[in-house]
């Protein structure tokens, strides 16, 4: 008995919310980076499962894409905190409001 | 006997995402992602993407999460909340919009339910297959791929690099230092 | 008629004229002024022979030069009688306005001359125009060199005067252009080929209710420009910062141009729509005759006392537009002439009497007229011929709503 | 083509005049002037002894002026017998008051202006007499209202004298513009402003509109001629020089109201309301005037009342129907009133300007030609027999008499005797304070000069020979030719009752003597209340300025201030200020938190979603 590919769609719904819950529960830069990485992962699963049902492959290749895509911006985003740490000694994103309107 | 796998591996994904979020010090969040990722490999096996779980496991697991271990040791003292939350309205607020994108999502998954698995050959999902598809009709994204992580890798050296003692030869103002004094 | 071409000649002469101004010394301004005034003579000997050898017996365009520009558009120019008196009028107008403006500019006196000049080619373009496109190009080159007119050379508060004048033409002319490319649409669907020509444009029947959506866009734009009694506010500020060759021209020509697109674009393009709007412009109109009256009574500055006045005039002028009989439109041109010659001359004169005593208030002006004796009686013709030139072209308002108007 | 010619001279002396006059020696200026006006004279005689005037009209087109559509306007010129009286009586007493002036004006700074701008009035005058078509004459019409204004502010460095030049140019405007209402009423109704046609088209025209287009016109007229609503302007039009109101606002300006209803008589004949307004309004004027004048300490100033009076006298005249009557009391008025505004004026040129009559007195011995002359222009004025004035005055008060008979009111009969009775009071008033003694004045009077004595002696021989025009002992030719030309108007009944005649005579002499024995030794008698009452124009000019200017002003001010600046200029800078205000506000949902801008993208995600779901 096969499991229905609704369920994993359901399943990476699920995840992406918890997420998304993280980005904006948490305050400390590192988790909200985490959790996005969790969002990705949720969409990657997405992805599978339809090429799955489709039984098309360019499912799997646009995962790949979204790997490469997240790798950089791990980096980048990383990078951006080490800066901000190194200037104002702190990981909380709210007290980086420079940009205030 | 897949029912099985597929329901402790979600079991584990939903436990690791909490485990994210709920957890106090980062590292053990930096684990509970690494748990996901574990069971979303899982998954994919399931599915026929033996190409996507290696690699989930080698780039995702490997690389990333090992990165993210190394900034957290480097900035482990100071990370915790100490400052005053100042968007209070931010906690219910998260919830609410949560709950409602999840009823959206599992609406739209459940509204467009059905229609069937499509058959698939053995070597649906090998690195082969995937690498065949890859270097023909997606050439140029692949390229571009290439080019992104690039100049990824010089931004992260640049950003990451730290402020040289002296002001340099060339007299420009040195970043962020002066940038904060105006 | 092929031969010369008049009228590109006619436009173009003083923007040649320029050219050279702009290429002599700045400090020979004597030089300066000769080249200009010769270059806006030969424009003024150019509209004369224009005015000779124009037959007055075709209502078609005359001098007709087309040539294709860009997709659809085409240089196309020619005048008729509508226009040729208000050539005539910037033709006489220009050269004057240059003459008062010869002892009383100081500073920046090349860059003037060149606006000036470079006004005279804008407006004449406009009223020969008988391409739409051709036609908007020419309305807004009418504003940058009167914008600097104001804006540099002005007085005191010429900034604001300058932008007040600048925005409330363009938003008008901003929806004339929506109009214009929404009506050329509609003309390329039914004559095939895709055109902007007013005389093409005439055979197309646009349907009520979009005709009166373009209708009532094109009424806007001319409507700010003749100032129409709710939209006249820029006038009096931009007369009274204007210096005087700047007024002379605002307040001759450039009013005009609204009243001329009346009769040029917004009749013979939209019949049904400017019949249904002709009450609510002549009750405007109206308002506006009465209006500028009274607020004129109640002026200080004697500039923006005119200005008003100019307003109550040319209200005068939407009223004979809109009343629809061969003597209505005879009489808006015959006034709109007449309250060039004769409000360009007021402001002449008051621009002397600003040069000597710097001051407009009118009570300065008591004993004026003692002190410059040949002076006086000039101002008083000029006054009295702005009254003169009223009943002849009061008594040519369309039968019922001129009656209608003046015994209200 | 003769007729170009009288209009052409005086033109063409203004022309001279205006352009050259600075530079030409006083004397030429002077004969020049004198000159233009005298051929004008001339060829007006000549013109108006050519047979076609008694038959039709001599007509001379000059330019087809106006071609616009329907309506057709060629300018050109008409003179017939009413318009041959007028050129006469302009040219006539124009040409005694250019010679006069040579000396009144010998000593003014801006001589040449002064002669432009008189010869430019005959000019136009006579454009307004002799013009074919109602717009010819309105332009007459107006250029006659410019030169007043000209006139009157003559000396403009006076401010008194600038303000009552614009005062008159105000008032007159306002009489000119329902003057033009009446003629666009009448081109949009008949179709046509030919003078010659007008006549016959005035029975097809609907009554109301009839009504309508004659009051119009009759506003225009009491504007021009200072009727009871719009006088206000002729008394302080004495601030001009005296010459100047001699010529324009006793002889001939004033009466362009008159001669525009005499020539339109067909049409105030088919409207039987309009004539008894006419009547009303002279009458009513006649009488007011007269008591004004009765209380004026300047001389000009109540003769310049007595004008207004006489014009009632004129009005009355029309209103009853005796055209004929009126014009010739327009003829005998202009003679004898321009003689006593030329007597006034030698007084002020022998005092120094003074004309106050309290400072004067006396001036009978040294001045006698110029007190013979004011004597016989009062005795006319006052109506005593064998004086022109009887004669005028007294078929007007029988027109009136048998209006009266006939069903008009009795009011305006009684009225015009009152006014006869009082006339003569203030005229032997006058007289009296100027010219006997004892003197209150400190000057040294001494005669005019010749070129101002012959003028007055002219118009002093017409004022007593002109009654023969008109008198029914010698035939009356002047009235059976004005007769045969008001065609309409009924032949003179039978000869009037000796009684009915020697009724104004009776109260003439009655004002004399009255005024005598009150003004006896110059005594300033102040009728005490009512004089006061009487001196303040019956407060008119205050109500006036209550009920129009006070008003007038407001609104403007109310305009100006409150409807431009805060009204229209407050909405374009609201909107500016709108604008600045929204982006203000919007400007602090920036705030800078990286967590919000997450949630505000969450929520557009899910309202899209949502959309995309529920469609």
């Amino acid at each position: 008995m096969t499991v229905p590919i609704g369920a994993y769609l359901a399943l990476g719904a699920l995840l992406f919310v918890l997420g998304i819950a993280g980005v904006l529960l948490r305050r400390s830069a590192l988790i909200v980076f985490m959790s996005i990485e969790l969002m990705l992962n949720a969409v990657n699963l997405t992805f599978v499962a339809f090429a799955r049902q489709l039984g098309r492959l360019e499912g799997q290749v646009a995962v790949f894409f979204v790997l490469v895509v997240a790798a950089v911006e791990v980096v980048v985003g990383l990078a951006i905190i080490i800066a901000i740490f190194r200037t104002r000694a702190t990981v909380d994103l709210d007290d980086v409001d420079l940009l205030r309107g | 006997m897949e029912l099985v796998i597929f329901a402790l591996a979600a079991l584990g994904a939903v436990a690791g995402g909490v485990g994210i979020i709920a957890s106090r010090s980062p590292v053990r969040s930096a684990l509970s992602l690494l748990l996901v990722l574990g069971c979303l490999a899982a998954l994919s096996l399931l599915l026929a993407a033996q190409f996507i779980a290696a690699l989930q496991i080698i780039i995702y697991a490997g690389a990333i999460v090992i990165l993210f271990l190394f900034v957290v040791m480097l900035l482990h003292a100071r990370s915790g909340e100490t400052a005053p939350n100042r968007l209070g309205w931010l906690t219910p607020a998260g919830i609410v919009l949560g709950g409602l994108l999840l009823a959206g999502l599992l609406g739209t998954v459940w509204a467009r339910d059905g229609g069937g698995v499509a058959s698939v050959g053995a070597e649906f999902g090998t690195a082969e297959a995937v690498g065949q598809m890859l270097f023909t009709t997606f050439m140029l994204p692949f390229e571009a791929a290439s080019v992104l992580l690039l100049v990824g890798i010089i931004a992260a050296v640049i950003i990451g690099r730290p402020e040289p003692a002296s002001p340099t030869a060339t007299g420009t103002p040195r970043r962020g230092v002066e940038a904060r004094k105006r | 008629m092929t031969g010369a071409p008049l009228l590109s000649g006619l436009i173009f002469l003083p923007l040649a004229a320029a050219m050279i101004v702009l290429w002599l010394d700045r400090q020979r301004v004597g030089a300066m002024f000769t080249v200009a005034l010769a270059g806006m003579g030969a424009a003024l000997v150019v509209a004369c022979v224009l005015f000779a050898r124009f037959d007055s017996a075709t209502a078609a365009l005359q001098f007709v030069e087309r040539t294709p520009w860009t997709g659809g558009i085409d240089y196309a120019i020619g005048v008729d009688g509508i226009s040729l008196p208000l050539v005539m009028l910037t033709a006489v107008i220009l050269p004057l306005a240059l003459l008062s403006a010869w002892g009383s500019v100081h500073e920046r006196v090349k860059e003037f001359i060149v606006s000036l000049l470079a006004l005279e080619t804008a407006l004449l373009g406009t009223f020969l125009a008988s391409d739409l496109i051709l036609f908007f190009v020419f309305w807004e080159a009418v504003l940058i060199p009167m914008y600097f007119i104001i804006g540099l050379w002005g007085g005191l508060r010429r900034a604001y005067a300058a932008i007040k004048f600048i925005l409330y033409t363009m938003t008008g002319s901003a929806l004339m252009l929506v109009a214009i490319i929404v009506l050329s649409v509609q003309g390329t669907a039914q004559l095939g080929t895709r055109t902007f020509d007013v005389v093409a444009l005439r055979t197309v029947h646009v349907a009520m209710p979009l005709q009166g959506y373009l209708a009532a866009a094109f009424a806007l734009a001319f409507a700010i420009k003749v100032p129409v009694w709710p939209l006249h506010t820029w006038l009096p500020d931009a007369h009274v910062e204007a210096p005087t060759a700047g007024s002379v021209v605002l307040a001759a020509v450039l009013l005009k141009m609204g009243a001329y697109g009346f009769l040029r674009f917004l009749l013979p393009l939209f019949p049904q729509a400017s019949l249904q709007f002709a009450p609510v412009m002549s009750v405007l109109a109206i308002i506006g005759i009465l209006y500028g009256g009274i607020v004129s009574w109640a002026q200080r500055d004697v500039k923006r006392l005119v200005a008003m006045s100019s307003v109550s005039h040319l209200g005068l002028v939407t009223l004979g537009a809109f009343a629809f009989t061969v003597e209505a439109v005879h009489g808006s041109l015959l006034q709109m002439v007449n309250h060039g010659l004769s409000t360009g001359g007021l402001f002449l004169l008051v621009g002397v009497l600003y040069d000597r005593t710097h001051s407009r208030q009118l009570d300065d002006y008591g004993g004026v007229a003692a002190l410059m004796p040949r002076f006086a009686p000039l101002a008083l013709f000029g006054r009295p011929r702005a009254t003169l030139s009223r009943p002849s072209a009061a008594s040519f308002c369309r039968r019922s709503t001129c009656c209608g108007c003046i015994r209200e | 083509m003769l007729l170009a010619l009288i209009i052409a001279f005086p033109l063409a002396g203004w022309l001279i005049l205006g352009v050259v006059g600075g530079r030409l020696p006083r004397r030429v200026i002077g004969i020049l002037a004198s000159g233009t006006v005298a051929l004008a004279f001339v060829a007006s005689v000549a013109a108006s002894r050519h047979p076609a005037v008694s038959a039709g009209g001599l007509t001379a087109p000059l330019f087809s002026w106006i071609a616009a559509g329907a309506l057709t306007v060629p300018a050109g010129l008409l003179m017939d017998r009413l318009s041959s009286l007028m050129a006469l009586v302009v040219t006539g007493v124009g040409f005694l008051i250019h010679v006069y002036s040579i000396g009144y004006m010998a000593d003014d700074r801006s001589y040449a202006r002064y002669f432009a701008y008189l010869n430019l009035f005959i000019a136009s005058m006579l454009l307004l007499v002799l013009g074919s078509n109602l717009l010819v004459l309105f332009v007459g019409w107006e250029l006659v209202g410019l030169c007043s204004y000209l006139l009157i502010g003559f000396w403009f460095d006076r401010e008194r004298a600038a303000q009552a030049g614009r005062k008159a140019f105000v008032v007159n405007r306002i009489g000119d513009a329902g003057f033009l209402l009446g003629i666009l009423l009448l081109a949009t109704s008949t179709g046509t402003l030919e003078l010659g046609r007008i006549g016959s088209l005035a029975s097809q025209m609907a009554p109301g509109v009839l009504t309508a287009v004659t009051l119009l016109l009759f506003v225009g007229a009491t504007g021009k001629s200072a009727q009871l609503p719009l006088y206000v302007w002729l008394p302080d039009a004495m601030e001009g020089p005296t010459p100047v109101s001699a010529l324009i606002h006793a002889a001939t300006m004033v009466t362009a109201g008159v001669y525009m209803i005499a020539r339109l008589h067909p049409l105030f004949l088919a409207a039987p309301l309009t004539l008894s307004v006419v009547a009303g309004v002279g009458a009513a004027t006649a009488f007011f005037a007269a008591t004004v004048a009765l209380v004026q300490w300047d001389l000009k100033r109540v003769l310049a009342y007595s004008t207004i009076s006489q014009l009632g006298y004129m009005f009355v005249a029309m209103g009853v129907v005796a055209m004929p009557a009126g014009m010739f009391h327009l003829t005998t008025h202009a003679f004898f009133k321009a003689l006593l505004f030329l007597a006034a004026g030698s007084v002020m040129h022998a005092m120094g300007g003074v004309i106050d009559m309290r400072q004067l007195g006396g001036l009978a011995g040294a001045m006698r030609w110029t007190a013979f002359g004011f004597v016989i222009g009062a005795l006319a004025l006052a109506g005593i027999p064998p004086f022109a004035g009887f004669f005028s005055k007294d078929l007007i008060l029988e027109a009136a008499f048998t209006s009266a008979q006939h069903g008009g009111s009795w009011l305006v009969w009684v009225a015009g005797l009152a006014t006869a009775f009082v006339t003569a009071v203030y005229v032997t008033r006058a007289a009296i304070l100027t010219f006997l003694p004892p003197a209150a004045h400190h000057g040294h009077p001494h005669e005019a000069p010749p070129t101002m004595r012959w003028p007055m002696a002219a118009l002093a021989v017409l004022s007593v020979g002109g009654g023969a025009l008109g008198a029914q002992a010698v035939g009356a030719p002047l009235l059976h030719s004005l007769d045969r030309f008001f065609a309409t108007a009924p032949a003179t009944e039978s000869a009037p009752a000796v009684l009915l005649t020697m009724i104004p005579v009776a109260i003439g002499a009655l004002g004399m003597v009255m005024g005598v024995f009150l003004y006896r030794g110059r005594r300033e008698v102040t009728l005490g209340a009512v004089g006061r009452f009487f001196e303040r124009q019956w407060y008119v000019e205050r109500v006036y300025d209550a009920a129009i200017l006070a008003p007038a002003r407001a609104l403007a001010q109310f305009c100006a201030d409150v409807i431009e600046t805060r009204g229209i200029d407050g909405a374009v800078n609201g909107v500016a200020a709108l604008v600045v205000r929204a982006g203000g506000t919007l400007r602090r949902a920036q705030t800078g938190f990286v967590r919000s801008y997450a949630a505000a993208i969450l929520a557009g995600t899910i309202v899209v979603l949502g959309y995309w779901l529920l469609r």
